[in-house]
């Protein structure tokens, strides 16, 4: 990748390795590794596969959203209505099809056109007051988060969708979203191959296209990318699209996995895709970071919830262990990058 | 599964609720399932996560650690339906407690130890009829819990006057003061208010006073400090719909399941509750309430 | 625009007939808020010839040329087009015009990549449908050989732009609007930053820009630099416009003081005589 | 306060209301009369005194918490530990009071020197690892949330300090936090008062100190302000042990008016405390903002919060009206700003 | 520091002896991880006597003057201050022993009024104890007049820094450090913004600070700037010191074609006649 004359005196060494060693997601694959030997070594279920089973796929579902919410950080946005977002779209589809029988794609189709509106509500609220997102998409959240529990409860007379799985035609999303495969004996979810999947496109994007070097410019510095001409707008209504797209994505996998959603599902979620995007590299003011490294991110906070549970650590102190490891995973990754910098 | 003999008592159980961190009810349902645990010497692991997703997830995971039994608290069947199933495929024993008592027999469990949400709601909701109350508020201190939602609904449901939801911010106790002392304010005509968890009685107590209304307040669960208020009469009744005994017992029915083969209930349900404390017997449970075991 | 293929050294296209008017400005103005920056400014930019903007510092240079490029909108007066009345939204839409600009504060994104920043809002694409990628090798040379071109000797184009040098970083910015300029090119004090060499290079480039019958437009504080190549020198005080000279109407002198603001030039080079020897001074006179 | 030569031909006009009109909290101070407007027109109880005694109160301690997460956000950082260390402090005192005997007083000492030593580390290790502050005192919240909770429990075996009443001397700090004098028929109490004293306070060292000059400068350019010899780390340490030292100050209000507190207390609300402050006119990223605008801000969430309640609409739809008010608030707003920008 | 209140023009105090050494650098080095911006270079600053740092873009001339402020650290080699080996830890130290700097990007915090800006790390107080608050008054006016003195007739001191133009930052970052100078000014090329009248007052505030007996670090791209008021000059050339002339060694001509790498210069100046013809080139050589 480095273009570096090898000749340059002015340059002390180069090497392939260090041209690794600058990406934003260095440090926190080495944290992910750390936790995970820790919790391999320390616990007995950990390292099987069906251990490993459950730490996947509860960082799946986290890892997509917070890959893109790293999309949007980069590009220097928040969006707190994401997870609040995951519950509307899964409540959404479970209303239409158990109350208004409504045909399951359909009620998938119009959950997701419901969402990238409200996508494209928040984007353009951004750019056209100049209020900071986390304001504009803080009310959102309060909104979305209103109508799940106020629609469902008037439409269902509960406050969780119930009897999904007696929907028609309930079976073929389901293989779509809610399947697993058994792998080594370990059950593999589809939300784990949906997270592999969404990193990955989103690291190409990020990296090899034009969008991605202009989310990159408007997160950096939004009046010079306007300056030479980058679609600053557009750009940045894409990226709140995307998050609200995944938030529907999430809350497929959520309804199809366990055939239900509850009114208050996702609600502070939010935060914790912000939390899986620092840990894996991207800057809270924007302009860096990296989708791979939110990926690592949502994974060491899977590893480390689940692990504390396999550990069998007293439960009242689930949050203190998971703060202290957070911390240590964010200093650890801290001084990977530090070192990286010292030697690239 | 191996049978253990009453020597060879390496048993762990997981504990695997819906609770939300810090709720008190649940508190006391830990409490009785770590109890049984330390008497029978055998190690309980308890967690809990009110996200249905994720306590499957707990569930699976308990599986996979290998644990000799489960206890659930099944406040979504539906979400918890095929994780419970797998458990029950693999060959742990599964016992539910608190809700889920509809569905507990079709998921494979040995037995069901209750009682639900609904039925201390509704024993709530015909006791203040009893007591001739027209229109009460019900306090929610976390907005969605299926649990809270669940005794809200059921107290409204026998309950023959007039009962309104109201949603408080359960981590700021100023506001939860001042939103029910307003919605005092607002409503005059309010006879009780009815909250779901000791602290918030509390909180309810001074916004009535606050307000300057004559409702009276009637909650669910007990700590000390709401058995004295009900020693001194400012607050009208708790239900005890005793946590402690389901987490206990839970443990326990699996712990003779295992060394003894036992099916406690043999196919029943079994009932946990509900009691209520009024002026008359709070002194019987100050101490214990004291001690955070009821 | 982001189809070039032709890794030349400058890359322009169109050149319209020498002489034609392509910008032209009439009574223009801009306020920001109850500041007043600009008022009443009138100019034309022809293709081929070079328009030099002179004034004090705060003068209104800077807002001027925003207004061309489509950084700020104008809220007096009227700009146009090829004879047509315009209002840019954003630069955007004058790029597309073929205005390209190199801005004051450069209008760079410092935690990126050099070669990124090149060719940032132009970017070049192989492949095809939507697996269109980037053409990074291209990009890299392309961005390598322009800059060594101005003397630049860049180390590493993957070196985030915020850690090159102020000069390195200027000489960017350059490289990319005379790279990518195809009717005017706009240039805010491209050479404040600049050493000898390099303020050499870009003065070349202005003057091989007006060959190929771009429009420029120029601003800078050194009469040595604005007068070689300068067409029309265009005077700015306070917002306002002091005139419109062409090159034969005005000497080197005349233009140094006027920039300096004339006799309060002389008094100052008397005050620096005191503390410094006569002879100094005379140096300083020249400038 | 504007040193402009009238005479300059180069201003178009300026004025001494427009001097106002600047201020970055004018925005939040129209919305807040807006909002007080609305309530008082539409509800009967909401503009009596009992009506209003009951939303200051709810303002207050809040209020309190957005003047001191104000300041550390014009100083360009985040403090996510701020609402968990309210309970901290108010657990503090409760458990060695009721559990140790430990004089009142003492255990009020005892309480702040832990909330200061908290702040401190919190803004040791911002500034000595270079991580962004969100991450490191999100650490810090999870560890002092699994504290409270396991805490608590473990020497209280409750998850609520019972019995407070009944220390020795409780009268005291009742006094001084938890009292309530009444006016005009309503009560205020004291953290009306203590409110209405940190604002002050808060407005004072911001626009008339060193201390507040240097708030502004290491939030709004970090470098320079070093470079220009402003002792960047004590500025922001102080900042952060303000921030846990006005939580202290809230823990005592809530455990004094209350007299008692549980071990959730304060979760969810530092969010709560950065909204008020946005709306107060802060801007996220630092080096712009005002402690009278984040003291309306509080103002505007308290009385939409108990005005929804007066208004008797569908309480399930709470958050949703809550949502729409405060995008409505924060529209109004920055409308206001951007005229007063204008007429400047 | 901050207990001045005498609003003169120009304030500085405890003049060294003329000629006595203040700063010294041997063999100073300095890397950003493996980029060697800085090796082995050495000179000194001395009371009385203005030492100009020349160089192309890049040769490392800002990150040199960053040691000396204290802004960075140097890697290799030592920095004696009085003769004691120091290093700065922070801006601070070297403010306190008297070192003031113009960085080259200026160190202002763009959200903050002017006068903020212009007293800030060094603000002036007024009253007792802890009710010790800003001299307000005072040091709007001291703001004005110091800008004024310099050319810049500012609107109004309460304004956002970022707001002004480009060269009234700059002045506004000069006028601080000559006000908060005591012993040592360091200027990163402080004329590069500035239209030529302003120019001029910087060279003569130059030319004061040596005659009350600062040492002066002057760093500019712009020969006719360094020569008049230097007495020494060092030269830079791709982090290396290619040598540190007095003036008495050294001629404008010399100076000039040694900034601009010599004979790369005449060929320059030769392609551009071949577009502009013979004339321009005759001035464009004087540059
Ligand atoms: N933080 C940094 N990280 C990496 N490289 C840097 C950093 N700062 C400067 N450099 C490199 O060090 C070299 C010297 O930079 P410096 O700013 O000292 O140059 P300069 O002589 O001041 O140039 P100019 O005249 O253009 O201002 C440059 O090549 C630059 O790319
Ligand atoms: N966004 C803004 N808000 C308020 N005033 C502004 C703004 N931008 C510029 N100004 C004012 O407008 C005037 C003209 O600024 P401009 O940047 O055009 O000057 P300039 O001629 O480019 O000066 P320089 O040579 O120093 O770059 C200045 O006095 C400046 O203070
Ligand atoms: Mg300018
Ligand atoms: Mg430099």
């Amino acid at each position: 990748m480095s273009t570096a004359t090898a000749s340059d005196e002015r340059i002390a060494q180069t090497s392939m390795l260090s041209a690794l060693l600058k990406r934003p997601e260095i440090g926190a694959l080495v944290a992910a590794v750390v936790i995970f030997a820790f919790f391999a070594l320390t616990t007995d279920a950990f390292a099987t596969a069906s251990g490993a089973s459950t730490w996947l796929r509860s960082a799946s579902t986290i890892g997509i959203m917070a890959v893109a919410v790293a999309l949007l950080m980069i590009g220097g946005e928040f969006d707190l209505s994401a997870g609040a977002m995951t519950g509307f779209t899964g409540l959404t589809v479970g209303i239409l099809c158990t109350q208004y029988g409504l045909n399951i794609w359909v009620a998938i189709l119009v959950a997701l056109v419901l969402a990238l509106c409200v996508g494209f509500v928040n984007g353009v609220m951004v750019m056209r007051t100049g209020l900071p997102s986390f304001i504009v998409t803080l009310g959102t959240f309060f909104v979305l988060q209103g109508l799940n529990l106020a629609l469902t409860k008037a439409l269902t007379g509960q406050v969780a969708i119930q009897g999904m799985a007696q929907v028609p035609f309930y079976d073929q999303p389901k293989a779509v979203f809610g399947s697993s495969v058994s792998i080594a004996g370990g059950a593999v979810f589809a939300s784990v191959w949906w997270w592999l999947a969404v990193t990955a496109v989103a690291t190409w994007v990020l990296l090899r296209t034009r969008v991605g070097n202009w989310i990159f410019a408007v997160g950096g510095a939004q009046v010079s990318a306007r300056q030479v001409g980058v679609p600053v707008f557009k750009t940045k209504v894409g990226l709140f699209m995307t998050t609200s797209g995944a938030g529907w994505l999430v809350g497929m996998l959520l309804l199809f996995t366990t055939s239900t959603v509850q009114s208050n599902t996702g609600v502070g979620q939010e935060f914790i895709y912000i939390i899986c995007a620092v840990v894996g590299g991207c800057l809270l003011m924007g302009g860096y970071g990296s989708a791979i490294g939110a990926a690592f991110g949502a994974l060491i906070y899977g590893m480390a919830n689940q692990g504390i549970v396999y550990s069998g650590w007293d439960n009242n102190w689930l949050r203190a262990f998971l703060g202290i490891m957070l911390l240590g995973a964010v200093l650890l990754n801290e001084w990977v990058r530090k070192r990286a910098e010292m030697s690239r | 599964q191996e049978t253990a003999d009453a020597e060879d008592r390496d048993l762990t159980y997981a504990v695997i609720t819906h609770s939300s961190p810090g709720d008190a009810f649940w508190d006391r349902v830990k409490s009785g399932a770590e109890q049984a645990g330390e008497d029978y010497d055998v190690t309980v692991n308890y967690s809990n996560d009110p996200d249905p997703a994720r306590q499957s997830q707990l569930i699976d995971g308990a599986v996979a650690d290998g644990v000799d039994g489960i206890v659930v608290s099944m406040a979504n069947p539906d979400g918890l339906e095929e994780a419970v199933k797998r458990a029950v495929a693999e060959g742990v024993p599964v016992v539910s407690i608190n809700s889920g008592i509809d569905r507990w027999q079709e998921f494979g469990a040995l037995t069901h130890i209750g009682q639900s949400e609904t039925v201390a709601g509704e024993a709530v909701g015909e006791r203040l009829s009893e007591e001739g109350k027209t229109k009460a508020i019900c306090v929610v201190q976390e907005a969605g819990n299926v649990g809270l939602e669940e005794r809200c609904r059921a107290a409204a449901g026998t309950f023959e006057g007039e009962m309104e939801n109201l949603q408080v911010d359960g981590t700021d106790d100023n506001a939860v003061t001042s939103t029910i002392t307003s919605k005092l304010q607002a409503e005059s005509d309010i006879d009780v208010v009815l909250t779901l968890g000791g602290q918030y009685a509390i909180a309810a107590v001074s916004a009535v006073d606050q307000a300057g209304s004559d409702a009276e307040v009637a909650t669910f669960d007990l700590s000390a400090d709401v058995v004295q208020a009900i020693e001194d009469g400012t607050i009208l009744f708790a239900v005890d719909q005793q946590p402690y005994v389901q987490g206990f017992l839970g443990v326990t029915t699996l712990f003779l399941k295992d060394i003894n083969g036992n099916d406690v209930g043999g196919g029943q349900p079994i009932n946990s509750g509900p009691a209520f404390v009024t002026a008359e017997n709070a002194a019987d449970v100050a101490t214990f309430a004291a001690n955070g075991t009821r | 625009m982001s189809e070039k293929t032709t890794p030349e050294t400058v890359t322009m296209t169109e050149p319209p007939a020498r002489g034609t008017t392509i910008v032209e400005v009439q009574d223009i103005g801009k306020r920001y808020g109850n500041i007043i920056a600009l008022s009443d400014v009138s100019t034309s930019v022809k293709a081929g010839e070079v328009t030099c903007v002179l004034g004090d510092n705060g003068a209104g240079k800077s807002t001027f040329i925003k207004i061309l490029a489509g950084a700020h909108q104008h809220t007096d007066g009227t700009l146009l087009v090829d004879g047509e009345p315009t209002t840019f939204a954003n630069p955007r839409q004058a790029l597309d015009v073929g205005i390209a600009t190199v801005y004051q504060d450069l209008a760079v994104v410092p935690l990126m990549p050099v070669w990124r920043n090149f060719f940032l809002g132009s970017e070049v694409r192989k492949g095809v449908g939507p697996f269109k990628s980037l053409d990074m090798d291209f990009m890299k040379k392309t961005t390598k050989s322009e800059l060594a071109a101005m003397g630049i000797d860049l180390r590493d184009v993957e070196q985030p732009i915020g850690t090159l040098s102020g000069g390195e970083r200027q000489c960017v910015a350059i490289a990319r609007a005379v790279y990518f300029g195809a009717r005017v090119l706009i240039l805010d004090e491209p050479t404040a930053a600049l050493g000898v060499k390099q303020s050499g290079v870009v003065l070349k480039y202005i003057a091989k820009a007006r060959e190929r019958g771009l429009g420029v437009v120029f601003i800078t504080h050194n009469p040595h630099h604005a007068y070689p190549v300068g067409d029309r020198f265009m005077l700015l005080r306070r917002g306002k416009s002091m005139g419109d000279y062409p090159k034969s109407e005005i000497t080197l002198d005349e233009l140094t003081s006027m920039m300096a603001g004339g006799a309060e030039l002389e008094s100052l080079a008397h005050e620096l005589a005191q503390t410094m020897g006569e002879d100094v001074v005379q140096e300083m006179g020249a400038d």
